[in-house]
């Protein structure tokens, strides 16, 4: 009558994968996550590997002046210059350089075309109204776009979760305090707090960062509330009083891990907004500083452009597939912990 | 109840107060202010674009503002009187709901509102109900039928329409549909000749002016309602009044929308009052300005960048206190919806 | 004899592949009273639901032939539409649950007219005056009142009531009802199952009553089956399976009832009770309606006066009807709710402070009512029942609070070899009673002197409850023990208690040995709870 | 009446030459302001708060005396018949005509013309006004049609400014305060009034039949059109897409990447609208990366000079302009205030007296900007700016550029738009080769706006339009007094006694050759101080527009606004009226 061991972790994985839609999902974000991560040595104006007279380079991990390959500049040298390019395949000389050879902020100063530049062979995806390369630029704007949203998640899961379980769990006048907090913190105007900071310090990922978790965690500091306040009338809850464990460890032990399961379900949610939040102020110009690749200045800089299709659309793609992806996850996810839908 | 009310309406003040005293030290220490912006205006720096073609001949005039100048925009804004005094005597306006008049505008900030009301309403409420009629209809029949094909089809679409920025999809219908196709207008909420129009031609005029926008705003709108929808059933429908309805002999029918769906959608039934209230104030800066309409979110973001303090001050006051209005409104909707909740 | 009402054929439910009714046969005679009964779990409500075409998901084989006026027709052949007019109209069932199985929504009333107007094809009106006479007639106080109460304003009782009248209102000729009374209080079982008779008497309808309450079976049955995962391996007539069992089964359920093996010690005066109360109150904040409330809270006093001694080695039973305080007695001898008046354990007073109250701690423990919710649900069994050392002797190493832990679980019969992976196990991994052992293990890992028992056997199956009052017997023997047990079961308290307290509306009525309360009660309200227990 | 004395048409003129006298009125031009787009809130442009429609104050207000598209510093009498100044130059009287009516139907009379003024410099008028006439000392009416204002100082341009003033019927706004007249329709005497009195988006004037000055030689062949509308677009997208769905008819283009990339497709191949870049002869602006000397590496000129060698101008105007744009060199583009090649004798006799303080390179030939065209390229630009630099003390050490103190060399460059990054991005890598960092640091308008006033930055870009009668302006953007005072306009902080004696010179420069050897002589010294780094700017105006709805004069004027001149000189097509 006792099913064999298996903890509900895998039980909840074994359900995750029974939703296909959402494990292929996890499967392809994580790929793209993964490679993103390794943007560098896939997309960078950086050789891999250089050979110039006779000894080798490594560019990508350090920097050589320009002079190393005869040039004039004691700078680190740029391998897209043509007098540079001509330098390294002179001879026996050769570099091998990544798949697609643009940095995030690799300026393609030796293009053919006027920017923006419809795609190519030499910017498969097409540049930029500046003249970077588009694929370049959907590469890192979809890390830094991740890895924002990512951040950004988990500080607003930390933020709201403490201040949930302490509302939550000690009720009574501490609770009504911190639901006036809430409810004057959330009243402020957003987006006005954003553009007077972002005026007078100067703009950074970290400091939107700062900013937009201010704001994020109150949604989620609900949920987290009412499931302590639901959890902490339990007879766990008692039992564990009875036996004289101190309230940080009945919150900690007992009465979270119970009270996960709203967080747990709105994070892919919640990561897809992070994600939208910093498309849509870089789009009003309020995001990233100048010159970070970023998602919704693709956009911005699609909208500007109407006419350069390859600027909207790639990076529209990119956005939907991201979004969908998580959304799909987030369902899986919430079938997966949802204990009724349980495998036999 | 009724002590219930006034209690929570007493408990708005602190809450008021607080929103409206963080709001305005801030705009105490943001740098560049009105002052600043007007004298700016006088000297003709506004902004332009990347290109310099001449601007004209004929302009007179000398640039620069003098001390006196200044000083006497200062104290036009009121700026000549300590923090504390300008802060107190803004509360004792907005105690008898005098807002203040705007900076630039020659407008109490009562008469930009309620100008701005029409576009906002317009957009507000028709996404607030063609997504419940979409939504919740949608989410029913998922919820019936979860699992089968048409469940995972609509939840594809339900979820590439949330995955779409608002903003992206607006400029693809507007450039598709009001720039190549011109099936529709590609601005404002009427035709210029509307005041001409027959009653019927008016409201022919007016839908057709909102379809793009309400288009836009609506897609992204419909995934959350459906999938809360869906869930609500999913859970509902699991429950043993299900089964007694079904053991009385009732049709499958009159279950689903007798017992079920007046269960399923209290959380939606108790938010429509107030998701309805705000469905006038809503606000949506970047489908308005797409749109050129002249609603609240450009007023907000305007006032905001332009530092118009009182609009500033004066909407978030406005604004504050209807959100917390509605959410005690939808408390009390609780109490009418479902007989087991109670106040007091 | 007639043709049989119903006759089940090789009836089998499956659910996603797996069978949980294995072919069981059986028939309802017109007018009988058949009782199904069985352990947790053995499919007897889904077989109940099979024959409705309710069980969702389930896959149906078989037969259930249902007697009419064109003869016999198939049950699990019906269309949809056919079965809509086979249910509420011929056979009828009232749900385990009243609460969860009423809609919240609307009034009672509502309900049971909604029925009515369907079936028999009466105007609103005239149906809503068929409902209230309907909830008349189960016996409802002031029915026109009650039929506009929405169901969470009805006490148990009354909802199950509801229930009732709502499967009555069309007069079916079967009643399935799937365990009646198990969420009520014993005072209310009577009344319902006398309710029961009485309509069966009236209208001649058949009953397929559910339960596990043997006691009831016996006082209401006239035949009975049993099932036992999912096969049914006896049926008869009640007074021949009671008297003569002939499957396994059959004998260990009817033998599971409490039987009383107490080590009676003297009572010994020199020692000192672990346990002394006088004048104790406790009693709760409320809100106030009104303004007032805002600044004042109200109280409701739900024990006053208490007294009571309990002595080393001892247990000390507390009875009483629901709210009338058992609860919150026991977790004032917890420390757990603010009290007044003199309350002393071991000794000592609870002063509030975790720090200085963490002996007295160790020296009560507590087994709550429900076993599942008191164990968090996402803490390995290793988690639940080595936490007490953690707080009590922080300094002990891991390995040595593993023995610790193996060996409590040992006394309490879980043992390794019996669960592979014990100590990684969840709580909803083990069955009711075992679950309840957990708990015991929790309590008894820091060595307390008294440990409170609030219903722990409540929610158990009957021989699941034997399981535990034996453990706690044997503890008791061997640990000297002492117990404050509180229960609502009679039969539990003459099992296991040497002193009594009876409780009504906080208040003690009655307290004494066991003998003397039960046998000769004093007090109106314990000579009830007595009559209705036997 | 001309500031430096020379006049073209003579009096009893009948029309301009730029105009088509015979142009047949009617039909109707649709534009969109070429301004900011916000939605107007009062129908009156002279009050600080709120925003009026774009064209109210040319269309709906005449004035004293206008000017014409040929000539900046003339002008001649339209409301006035007669101007006379003063010999001392301190005051000008202007005789009204008598024919002069105002839409109302009452004569403009002097009183009007004094109320006129004292609004404009009164406290509820915008503060500029008071600004703009801070030289005048007060209006009398001498008699009913006769004003006299009178001078503070006998400045030559006086007349000229009080002639441009507009002129208001005293019945505006009906005795309210002035700043609270604001949805009262604007009484003026100007050829159009307004159609829709309805607050909102769009505002369509509507051709007043009664002008009185319809035949006046100054308006003959002028204002053609029986409606001119202009329509807000909030959005660019959405504007552009109504030029092309036909929403209306005229639009002029900013940015070059649109104007070579979008103005395709079949609505421009079908001839429905065209686009066309109009040539004038308006003075360039200049636009140009300024440094400020305050900060100690910019005090360098050798480290000024070099950074210019780092802007690619060939490659920007390539890859992002489109080629359409024309390099800066000077600090007064298309205009005679440029200086080109060696010094002409006018400019010696300026400059001569001040050698000793002058760089010696100001008497050779003019400043050119450097250039990366073909044989040299920016490798070989960037190879002299190393040298300079290291002159200058200036040299790649441990990953930066460094001083002799070890200090490495950073720039922050400072502006409110963020979409001159693409502008900046080549720049940046040019001095990335070169070790130097440059930081893009955008702040909102406000804050960059206070930052400019007490001149707290490195590096930011600046424009300045150009003028065809430049005056004592120039002292407050270039004289050594304004490098001390906050807020002014010299933000390089040059404080030369050489520029402030050519400035001088400026200033008081009797004729128009005076003024412009002056000016010549100090773009000179100004260039050759490498204060900025000039960039480009555009000298066409750039327009789509519906070809088949206008006619155009024969003539194109040399100074002109696009927009006035579209709406006052085009008429409309037969198929347009
Ligand atoms: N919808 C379902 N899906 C899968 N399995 C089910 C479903 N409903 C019931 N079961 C399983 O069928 C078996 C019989 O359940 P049933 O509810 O009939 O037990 P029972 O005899 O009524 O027990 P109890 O006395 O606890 O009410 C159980 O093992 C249960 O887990
Ligand atoms: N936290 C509380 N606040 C207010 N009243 C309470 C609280 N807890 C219990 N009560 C009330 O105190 C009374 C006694 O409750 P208690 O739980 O002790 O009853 P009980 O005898 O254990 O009943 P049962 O047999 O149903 O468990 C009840 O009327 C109950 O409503
Ligand atoms: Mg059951
Ligand atoms: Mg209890």
């Amino acid at each position: 009558m006792v099913p064999p061991a298996v903890s509900p972790a895998r039980r909840a994985w074994q359900r995750f994968r029974r939703n296909r839609l959402g494990f292929f999902s996890l499967v392809l974000f994580s790929v793209m996550v993964v490679l993103s991560l390794f943007a560098e040595v896939l997309s960078n104006d950086k050789p891999l590997v250089v050979r110039y007279e006779g000894r080798f380079y490594f560019p990508l991990v350090q920097s050589y002046p320009e002079t190393t390959f005869g040039g004039d500049f004691a700078t680190p040298a740029d391998y897209l210059d043509p007098f540079i390019r001509d330098k390294l395949t002179q001879g026996d000389n050769w570099a091998i350089y990544p798949p697609n050879p643009y940095g995030a902020r690799t300026l393609n100063y030796f293009a053919s075309q006027p920017n923006p530049a419809a795609p190519s062979s030499e910017n498969l995806f097409g540049s930029d109204d500046r003249g970077r390369d588009l694929l370049a630029q959907l590469i890192y704007g979809f890390r830094v776009s991740v890895l924002f949203g990512l951040a950004l998640t988990a500080i607003g899961v930390v933020l709201g979760v403490i201040t949930g379980a302490i509302q939550g769990f000690f009720g009574g006048k501490t609770d009504l305090a911190f639901q006036r907090f809430i409810e004057i913190w959330g009243s402020m105007p957003e987006l006005y707090l954003l553009i007077i900071f972002s005026a007078v310090f100067a703009p950074s990922v970290a400091l939107l960062l700062v900013l937009l978790s201010l704001f994020g965690w109150m949604g989620l500091s609900d949920y987290v509330r009412a499931e302590f306040l639901r959890n902490r009338q339990m007879d766990y809850v008692r039992a564990a009083r009875a036996l004289g464990v101190g309230n940080l460890r009945i919150m900690w032990r007992h009465i979270l891990p119970n009270s996960m399961t709203p967080v747990v379900t709105f994070l892919p949610f919640r990561m897809s907004a992070a994600i939208m939040a910093l498309t849509s102020l870089d789009f009003l110009g309020l995001g990233v500083p100048p010159g970070t690749p970023s998602l919704g200045e693709l956009l911005s800089q699609g909208k500007a452009n109407i006419d350069a299709w390859w600027i909207s659309l790639s990076t529209f793609g990119v956005l939907a597939l991201t979004l969908l992806l998580l959304t799909f996850m987030g369902d899986a996810l919430r079938d997966a912990l949802d204990p009724r839908k349980n495998p036999v | 109840m009724a002590s219930y009310i006034l209690k929570r309406l007493l408990l708005m003040i602190p809450t008021l107060l607080g929103v409206l005293l963080l709001t305005f030290i801030v705009t105490q220490f943001v740098p560049g202010g009105p002052v600043e912006q007007m004298v700016a205006q006088l000297q003709g720096r506004d902004a332009g674009g990347e290109s310099a073609a001449a601007s004209g001949a004929g302009y007179r005039g000398r640039q620069g503002v003098d001390e006196q100048r200044i000083a006497e925009i200062r104290a036009l804004y009121g700026f000549d009187k300590p923090a504390h005094e300008r802060f107190l005597q803004m509360l004792g306006r907005f105690a008898r709901f005098d807002l203040g008049t705007s900076f630039y505008q020659h407008k109490a900030v009562w008469e930009l509102v309620k100008e701005k009301l029409p576009v906002s309403i317009s957009l507000g409420l028709w996404t607030f109900f063609i997504s419940y009629l979409v939504a919740v209809p949608l989410g029913v029949a998922k919820a019936v039928r979860a699992g089968t094909r048409f469940d995972f089809a609509t939840t594809l679409v339900v979820l590439v329409g949330y995955a779409i920025p608002g903003f992206v999809l607006g400029v693809a219908l507007l450039v598709i549909f009001g720039g190549q196709l011109q099936w529709f207008p590609l601005r404002g909420l009427t035709s210029s000749n509307w005041e001409q129009l027959s009653l019927g031609g008016k409201v022919v005029d007016y839908l057709w002016h909102i379809t793009l926008p309400v288009t836009a705003m609506v897609f992204g709108s419909f995934a959350v309602t459906t999938m809360l929808t869906k869930n609500a059933f999913l859970e509902e429908i699991r429950k043993q009044y299900v089964l007694t309805a079904r053991a009385k002999g009732l049709s499958d029918r009159r279950v689903l929308w007798k017992h079920v769906f007046r269960n399923a959608l209290i959380p939606i039934i108790t938010g429509f009052p107030a998701a309805f209230i705000g469905a006038f104030f809503t606000g949506s800066l970047l489908i308005e300005t797409l749109f050129s309409l002249d609603g609240l979110g450009l007023l907000s973001y305007e006032s905001i960048i332009r530092r118009d303090y009182p609009v500033v001050l004066g909407t978030l006051y406005l604004f504050t206190l209807i959100g917390l209005v509605t959410k005690l409104i939808s408390d009390l909707s609780y109490v009418l919806v479902d007989p087991r909740v109670k106040f007091d | 004899m007639s043709r049989p009402l119903l006759d089940v054929r090789r009836l089998s439910v499956g659910f996603g592949g797996k069978d949980v009714v294995h072919g069981i046969d059986f028939h309802i005679d017109p007018g009988e009273k058949l009782a199904l009964v069985g352990e947790s779990g053995s499919g007897k409500s889904v077989t109940a639901l099979a024959l409705l075409r309710l069980a969702q998901n389930a896959r149906l084989a078989g037969a259930a032939l249902l007697d009419g006026p064109d003869g016999p027709r198939d049950l699990l052949k019906l269309s949809e539409r056919q079965m809509l007019g086979v249910r509420g109209s011929d056979i009828a069932m009232i749900f385990q649950e009243p609460m969860t199985a009423l809609n919240p929504l609307y009034t009672v009333g509502d309900q049971v007219a909604e029925v009515i107007e369907l079936k028999q094809g009466i105007g609103a009106k005239a149906a809503w005056e068929g409902a209230v006479e309907a909830l008349a007639a189960t016996g409802i106080p002031e029915p026109q009142r009650r039929a506009h109460s929405f169901p969470h304003q009805l006490s148990g009782g009354q909802r199950q009531r509801a229930m009732i009248a709502m499967a009555l209102a069309c007069q079916p000729r079967l009643l399935l009802a799937d365990e009646p009374t198990t969420a009520l209080d014993v005072t209310l079982r009577g009344q319902i199952l006398d309710l029961l008779s009485d309509l069966q008497r009236r209208t001649g309808m058949a009953v397929l009553i559910i339960t596990h309450d043997l006691n009831l079976v016996r006082k209401f049955a006239d035949r009975v089956a049993v099932m036992e995962r999912g096969h049914l391996v006896e049926q008869g007539e009640v007074a021949s399976v009671f008297a003569a069992p002939r499957h396994p089964y059959t004998r260990k359920l009817i033998d599971s009832v409490p039987r009383r093996d107490l080590h009676e010690a003297p009572l010994a005066d020199s020692k000192q009770p672990v346990l002394k109360a006088r004048e104790l109150r406790v009693a709760y904040p409320v809100p106030i309606a009104g303004i007032k409330g805002w600044f004042r809270k109200g109280e409701f006093i739900a024990v006053h006066g208490a007294q009571f001694d309990l002595m080393p080695g001892r247990t000390l039973g507390v009875v009483g009807e629901s709210g009338s305080g058992k609860s919150t007695l026991a977790l004032a001898a917890l420390g757990l709710v603010r009290h007044r008046g003199q309350l002393e354990v071991v000794g000592r007073q609870w002063t509030g402070g975790a720090g200085a109250d963490r002996p007295l701690r160790r020296a009560v423990q507590v087994v709550f009512q429900d076993p599942f919710s008191s164990l968090s649900p996402r803490m390995t069994v290793e988690e639940i029942v080595g936490e007490g050392l953690l707080v009590h002797e922080p300094g002990m190493a891991l390995p040595q609070r593993r023995d610790a832990v193996l060996k409590v679980l040992d006394e309490v019969g879980l043992t390794e070899a019996q669960f592979p992976g014990l100590l990684a196990r969840y709580p909803h991994e083990f069955s009711g009673g075992q679950r309840q052992r957990l708990a015991v293990a929790r309590a008894l890992i820091v060595q307390p002197e008294v440990l409170v028992l609030d219903e722990p056997t409540s929610a158990l199956d009957v021989t699941i409850q034997q399981q535990v009052l034996q453990l706690l017997q044997r503890l008791q023997r061997e640990r000297q023990l002492s117990y404050l047990l509180i229960t609502h079961d009679v039969q539990v308290i003459r099992a296991m208690a040497h002193d009594v307290l009876v409780m009504k509306d906080g208040a003690i009525l009655e307290s004494g040995s066991v003998d003397d309360v039960l046998d000769a009660p004093q007090d109106e309200y314990t000579r009830t709870l007595v009559a209705a227990a036997s | 009446y001309a500031q430096f004395g020379d006049i073209k048409y003579p009096p009893g003129f009948t029309h301009f030459d730029y105009v088509n006298p015979q142009a047949p009125k009617g039909g109707e031009i649709r534009m969109v302001p070429p301004t900011r787009p916000t939605n107007f809130d009062k129908f009156n442009p002279f009050t600080l708060r709120g925003t009026a429609p774009y064209g109210i104050g040319t269309l709906m207000f005449d004035t004293l005396l206008v000017g014409n598209s040929e000539e900046p510093t003339t002008a001649y009498g339209l409301l006035a018949e007669d101007v006379q100044v003063a010999p001392d130059r301190l005051s000008a009287t202007f005789r009204l005509d008598p024919k002069a009516r105002f839409h109302h139907g009452k004569p403009v009379l002097a009183a009007d013309v004094v109320h006129s003024f004292r609004t404009l410099i009164s406290k509820q008028a915008a503060p500029q006004f008071r600004t703009i006439y801070a030289e005048v000392k007060d209006a009398t009416a001498v008699d009913e049609r006769t004003v006299r204002f009178d001078f503070a100082s006998a400045n030559p341009e006086l007349p000229l400014i009080v002639g441009g003033m507009p002129v208001f019927s005293r019945d505006w706004g009906a005795g309210k305060p002035f700043d609270q007249v604001v949805s009262d329709i604007p009484i003026g005497s100007g050829p159009y009034r307004i159609g829709d009195p309805r607050m909102g988006r769009d505002i369509t004037y509507v051709r007043d039949p009664d002008y009185w000055a319809a035949r006046h030689p100054t308006r003959r062949g002028h204002y053609n059109f029986d409606r001119i509308t202009f329509k807000i677009y909030l959005d660019e997208t959405s504007r552009f897409e109504g030029l092309k769905a036909g929403e209306f008819d005229f639009m002029r283009e900013f940015i070059s990447r649109n104007w070579a990339r979008q103005y395709t497709g079949r609505a421009f191949e079908s001839g429905e609208l065209a686009k066309r870049a109009f040539a004038n002869q308006n003075p360039g602006d200049f636009q140009g990366y300024v440094f400020n000397l305050r900060s100690p590496k910019f005090q360098d000129v050798r480290v000024r000079q070099a950074l210019g060698y780092a802007m690619d101008f060939e490659w920007m105007n390539r890859q992002l302009f489109y080629n359409l744009y024309k390099r800066v060199h000077g600090y007064f583009p298309n205009s005679e205030f440029h200086a080109e090649g060696m010094p002409k004798p006018d400019e010696l006799a300026i400059l001569e007296p001040l050698r000793h303080q002058l760089d010696p390179r100001v008497f050779g030939p003019a400043y050119i900007s450097p250039s990366t065209a073909a044989p040299h390229g920016l490798r070989e630009n960037l190879r002299k700016a190393q040298a300079l630099l290291a002159e200058a003390g200036w040299t790649y050490r441990d990953g930066a550029l460094r001083n002799a103190q070890g200090e490495p060399f950073t720039i922050e460059f400072l502006s409110d738009q963020p979409s001159l990054v693409r502008i900046v991005m080549p720049f940046e890598k040019a001095l990335e080769k070169l070790g130097i960092r440059l930081i893009y640091r955008v702040v909102d308008f406000s804050l960059a706006k206070q930052k400019m006033d007490e001149f707290d930055f490195e590096l930011t870009t600046t424009r300045i339009p150009g003028s065809t009668a430049p005056g004592s302006e120039l002292l407050e953007r270039f004289g050594s007094e304004a490098a001390k005072t906050k807020g002014s306009s010299n933000i390089w902080g040059i404080a030369d006694p050489a520029v402030d004696a050519i400035l001088q010179k400026v200033i008081t420069a009797k004729t128009r050759p005076q003024l412009s050897a002056a000016m010549r002589a100090l773009d000179r010294v100004l260039t050759h101080g490498h204060y900025s780094i000039p960039q480009y700017y555009g000298s066409d105006f750039l327009v789509g527009y519906r070809p088949r709805r206008f006619e155009l004069p024969a003539t194109i004027p040399p100074y002109y606004d696009v927009h006035n001149w579209a709406m006052s000189t085009w008429w409309g097509s037969p198929q347009n009226r």
